[in-house]
């Protein structure tokens, strides 16, 4: 399967552009779980799925990028903002904005980080430093094989899991049905 | 140094795919100042087509007939006070415009202007096109809610639901055109025969498969290429907030409907960000239906005599515009007050004329040929959108929605699974 | 809310019971005057958009749409109409106030100024009202020329309404062409007494001016000119699916209800009822010609945009048959040079454009009338706006105020 | 600087991660908790992408299947949120406190 890359498909100055985008989705993430009005924290999600698009561009995943671009960012970052129009923000924003727990949560999530601390530091070797070969260049078509061919019981069950939702979310926002 | 500039001119293939930087940056200038120019003459030219259609003169006084009307507008617009309403959200407000600018100029990165006149080549092109495109749905709601305003708000909801509910009917259209690229059934002249089996999403990828079948995708499966262009057809202009479909902007109910408290500069954003999303969604049209930059009638007239016989269309369609111009000069008014305007209709005229003959020439001939026949296909869909607005009423919400959902949706699914089915028969 | 709470459980509706409701709501619908009031409750907090009595908005008076300054308060939910309250007056100037201190002559330039797409109507209307009060009648010349006129400017109006309701619908073009083609009536009307819209063209007792040298040869030329004309308005909307859509059962009116409420001029004639007052009460020389009155069936805004259409082909063939059989004679009747009418008390009504127009007059013997009052068309149409467009969505009200064809100056006064 | 491996790609998710769960347990108004999670359920596609690398396109697949569960998630909560504010006026997440209304 594998392929030799073209030598123009290198991505140019990829560290840079790694530490660029991986910086961007953090920050972007930081200023989510911060900010007090939820439309800047939508924004700033919005660019951190674009960010992570990038990512995933860089992760030689096209397809995912694009499907990452056009249903995160385009559908259900959306939804976020046109459920945001329709709740009346002004109070929430003047009231307080974390909870009583936050410590406790605070807390538990940095367990949770020195967690993964200790897993990637011990686990090192488990990930080869380099990045292997890419898989192919296109491999857009390879995705839709497997999941219309290995992935084809998974990928029924998750249309289903979409009507689902469909109906779930008219039944649950409809005043009357 | 010069190597690398002079290397790429040698290679076939697009800036982005040979990774040179340089001529990558020289397409993106290019791209981007064309279509905002493009913006600027689409704006002259819809005034004028609709102010004719309206029995009307349009702009006649900046320029010999108005021709430099959209650049006074520029100007008018750069330095109006812009206003921002004391209760808005001021970054939202601000960061919007933007959104919806960036939105719908990324889209261009992908469209091939010719087989090697992209600035890049991406493997999910109509992909890219259609999620990028689908992002200026934000800059309308995050515009329409920052204003705080009753309108606007009203005005994003509306857009927004419409921009999201067409995207789809869009999509299924899209995959019943990418469908045909893997597709070799024989189409109803018998001349859809190929050998590669392979689909692909490039834009690029798109068009050569149209070229590699001898046919358009739009009279490919006779009537299926033609009901699914129809459908995009539709959608593009729901897509793009034009008339009949307006209804974000409508100004008799909305006043202006999610711009409504933008002004100066901004609101310019949002007409140049609207103008080049038309631009984009009528380039995907071209591509995926009606052969890109392929030349018309690939298939039957065929041979040196008409490959030279089309090759002289870009200089000739200059010629005739420049001949229009100087016909506009001869009917100047012979009045010293008009001198000026008709020493430059003379010159604008003349400078047509020899670009025109330029065109001539035979290297220059075939090299701009695609870019020719692209931009020609584009610009018949652009007057299609002024003859849209000129010819129609405004759709109600809920009749748009009907449309959307129950008119160009079933039958848009329809058409995709008919389309896989005769593709696999055939 | 409360479905799940014992004893709020719903009784199975029988048999009974649905037919016992639908006599009460039809029995309702027929009698009961409150359900034409508005329910806005506008002191109830605005709450926020999923409420179910949430968004109340502000239509106007600085709004394309509302053809002026009508402010038109509009409870919404989403997008569909809960009810509306029409607030006016920001074009009152006082026009009848005015007229108690002016004479009958000097008040007579005023009532231009009321409908002022259509002058030369509420022109007629006052002449004939206060020649009613003196017990003169215009010469038969007169008559004629002010049947000519008046239905030019029948003509004028229909248009200005068609291009305005066209637009507010989204339909640009339609605009131009009917300014185009209501041009060469005011050009007609420049000719004849110098003025264009507000014409002031009559006189108590007549007209001022006799018809220009060509008057007849001018009005033909525009009955030829004009047919093709609004055929070509019906070609871009009469047919257009969009325009369909739009405009059919859209601020349906049922008969009953028109004439409850007073409505008058084409809006009355969709519904279905056949009331003209050229035919009904015919004045000035109404009763020498032949026309039809158009009429609708539903009462919607299609049909009062058929009725309209065809009211101009009518108005052409009363145009026609008036500037062919126009006799010689005074244009001016033998009035005083100073009017003083006998006390008393006058109304008179014409068929306006828009309707009813009607002048009541009371007179105390002076130079200067006692009291008069304008019973304009737009202002009592106007009352059906609300139960026309309760229910339909926002898109709606700006069809059906278009199609109400109101003129702010005469709701206003 | 070393070159960019998978361990780069495995520590910003790791991160994203945890801006997620430290949205998730502090935040009150149930629409950042919504999108905290979408920050969440992102830094799992990251993960996934940054393994097909190395594994196989199976990582690229189960990014797209946790993306159309995010969208069916998004639905469904914004969904709940809307019946929400529509009976306690409130997007505050301590105010769920009901199971039923």
């Amino acid at each position: 399967m594998q392929q030799v890359v073209q030598p123009g498909m290198q991505p140019v100055a990829t560290t840079f552009f790694f530490y660029f985008l991986s910086g961007l989705t953090l920050v972007s993430g930081v200023f989510v779980i911060t900010r007090k009005n939820p439309v800047h924290s939508a924004l700033a999600l919005i660019f951190g799925l674009l960010a992570q698009a990038g990512l995933y561009l860089m992760l030689y995943a096209p397809f995912v990028a694009g499907v990452q671009i056009i249903l995160y960012a385009g559908g259900i970052m959306v939804l976020f903002l046109f459920v945001i129009m329709l709740v009346n923000i002004e109070r929430s924003q003047k009231e307080e904005q974390f909870n009583k727990q936050w410590l406790v949560g605070l807390l538990a999530a940095i367990a949770l980080g020195a967690l993964f601390v200790v897993v990637y530091v011990k686990g090192k070797n488990l990930f080869p430093y380099r990045i292997a070969q890419p898989i192919e260049n296109s491999n857009t078509q390879q995705i839709g094989v497997m999941l219309y061919g290995q992935y084809m019981f998974a990928f029924e069950i998750a249309s289903l899991l979409l009507l689902v939702a469909i109906i779930g979310a008219v039944v649950m926002a409809k005043k009357r049905i | 140094m010069l190597d690398y500039i002079t290397s790429y001119l040698s290679s076939d293939t697009t800036p982005g795919q040979a990774g040179n930087v340089f001529w990558a940056f020289v397409y993106i200038m290019v791209v981007f100042g064309g279509i905002s120019v493009a913006v600027m003459a689409m704006n002259w030219l819809e005034r004028k087509a609709l102010a004719h259609f309206q029995i009307r003169l349009g702009p006649m006084r900046v320029g010999p007939h108005g021709l430099l009307q959209p650049i006074a507008d520029a100007i008018k617009l750069m330095t109006k006070e812009d206003i921002i309403p004391a209760e808005a959200d001021k970054f939202v407000f601000w960061i919007a415009p933007l959104i919806i600018l960036c939105a719908s100029f990324a889209v261009y990165i992908v469209v091939p202007f010719g087989p090697t006149h992209a600035i890049t080549d991406l493997n999910i092109g109509i992909l890219f096109m259609l999620g990028v495109s689908s992002l200026s749905v934000l800059g309308v709601v995050m515009a329409g809610w920052a204003s705080n305003s009753h309108y606007p708000l009203i005005g994003a909801l509306r857009s927004s639901a419409q921009m999201v509910s067409y995207e789809v009917a869009m999509g299924m259209a899209v995959v019943s055109a990418v469908l045909m690229t893997s597709l070799h059934g024989l189409g109803p002249y018998g001349v859809g025969v190929g050998t590669s089996g392979t689909g692909t999403l490039s834009m690029i990828g798109i068009v050569q498969a149209q070229q590699e079948q001898h046919v358009w995708f739009l009279f490919k499966f006779f009537p299926l290429g033609f009901i699914a262009f129809g459908i995009f057809a539709i959608a593009m202009v729901a897509e793009t907030n034009r008339a009949p479909f307006d209804l974000p902007e409508a100004e008799s109910e909305l006043t202006a409907g999610f711009h409504t408290e933008y002004s100066g500069l901004r609101w310019s954003l949002f007409m140049l960000g609207e103008y080049a999303a038309m631009i984009a969604v009528s380039s995907i049209a071209v591509t995926l239906w009606l052969g890109g930059w392929y030349r018309p009638f690939p298939n039957t007239l065929t041979g040196e005599t008409w490959d030279l016989v089309f090759s002289l269309f870009p200089g000739l369609s200059f010629l005739a515009l420049a001949a229009i111009a100087f016909v506009g000069v001869r009917r100047m008014p012979k009045h010293p007050y008009f001198r000026v305007q008709t020493i430059g209709l003379a010159g604008f005229g003349a400078v047509l004329g020899l670009i025109g003959l330029i065109l001539f020439a035979p290297p220059m001939r075939d090299r701009v040929q695609d870019i020719f026949w692209f931009v020609a296909k584009v610009a018949g869909f652009m007057y299609l959108y002024i003859w849209y607005r000129a010819t129609f009423p405004r759709y109600r919400f809920d009749q748009l929605m009907k449309v959307g959902w129950k008119v160009l949706l079933p039958i848009g699914i329809g058409v995709l699974i008919l389309t896989a089915v005769l593709g696999v028969v055939l | 809310m409360g479905a799940g709470q014992p004893g709020n459980r719903e009784r199975p509706i029988t048999m009974t019971d649905r037919t016992m409701t639908e006599q009460k709501t039809t029995e309702q619908k027929t009698s009961d005057p409150t359900r034409f009031l508005s329910h806005l409750e506008l002191d109830q907090p605005d709450k926020t958009f999923l409420d179910s009595n949430e968004l109340v908005i502000n239509m106007g008076p600085q709004h394309p749409a509302t053809h002026g300054v009508l402010r038109v308060i509009l409870k919404l939910d989403g997008e569909k109409v809960l009810g509306t309250e029409c607030v006016i007056g920001y074009l009152h100037r006082g026009v009848e106030k005015i007229a108690e201190n002016r004479t009958y002559t000097m008040f007579n330039p005023y009532v231009d100024r009321m409908d002022y797409v259509a002058a030369v109507s509420n022109g007629l209307g006052y002449c004939e009202a206060v020649e009613k009060l003196l017990n003169i009648e215009a010469p038969p010349r007169a008559k004629y020329i002010r049947v000519i006129l008046t239905e030019l400017n029948r003509m004028a109006s229909h248009q200005l309404w068609l291009g305005t309701h066209a637009l507010d619908i989204g339909a640009m073009t339609p605009l131009f062409y009917t300014f185009r083609d209501r041009e060469e009536i005011l050009k007609i009307f420049e000719k004849y007494c110098g003025a264009r819209l507000t014409t002031h063209a009559f006189r108590i007792g007549g007209c001022q001016y006799e018809t220009y040298e060509g008057f007849e040869r001018d009005v033909i030329k525009f009955l030829n000119f004009v047919p093709p004309k609004i055929d070509e308005y019906e070609e871009l909307l009469t047919s257009n699916r969009i325009w369909l859509e739009r405009t059919k059962n859209v601020g349906v009116i049922s008969r009953a209800d028109a004439i409850a409420l007073g409505v008058t001029g084409p809006v009355l004639r969709a519904s279905g009822v056949k009331w003209d007052l050229r035919k009904a009460q015919p004045y000035a020389a109404y009763s020498d010609f032949d026309f039809e009155i158009p009429i609708g069936t539903n009462g919607d805004t299609y049909d009062r945009y058929t009725v309209r259409m065809e009211e101009m082909r009518q108005s052409l063939r009363i145009i026609r048959q008036a500037v062919e059989r126009i006799p010689e004679g005074p244009i001016m009747a033998k009035v005083p040079k100073v009017i003083k009418p006998p006390v008393g008390e006058i109304y008179h009504s014409i068929e306006a454009p828009k309707g009813e127009l009607g002048y009541f007059i009371v007179s105390d013997g002076s130079t200067q009338p006692y009291r008069v009052r304008v019973r304009p068309p737009s202002f009592v149409n106007l009352q059906a706006l609300d139960i026309m467009v309760r229910g339909a969505l926002v898109a709606d009200v700006i069809a059906v105020i278009g199609t109400l064809d109101i003129v702010l100056g005469e709701v206003d006064r | 600087m070393a070159p960019i491996g998978t361990l780069h790609y495995l520590v910003t998710a790791a991160a994203l991660f945890i801006l997620g769960v430290i949205g998730v347990l502090t935040r009150r108004n149930v629409v950042i908790v919504l999108m905290s999670i979408e920050l969440i359920l992102n830094a799992v596609n990251l993960n996934l992408v940054a393994f097909s690398r190395l594994w196989g396109l199976n990582g690229q697949v189960f990014a797209i299947f946790v993306i159309t569960d995010a969208a069916a998630e998004a639905a469904v909560g914004l969904g709940i949120l809307i019946a929400f504010f529509r009976n306690k006026e409130t997007v505050n997440v301590d105010e769920v406190d009901l199971l039923k209304w």
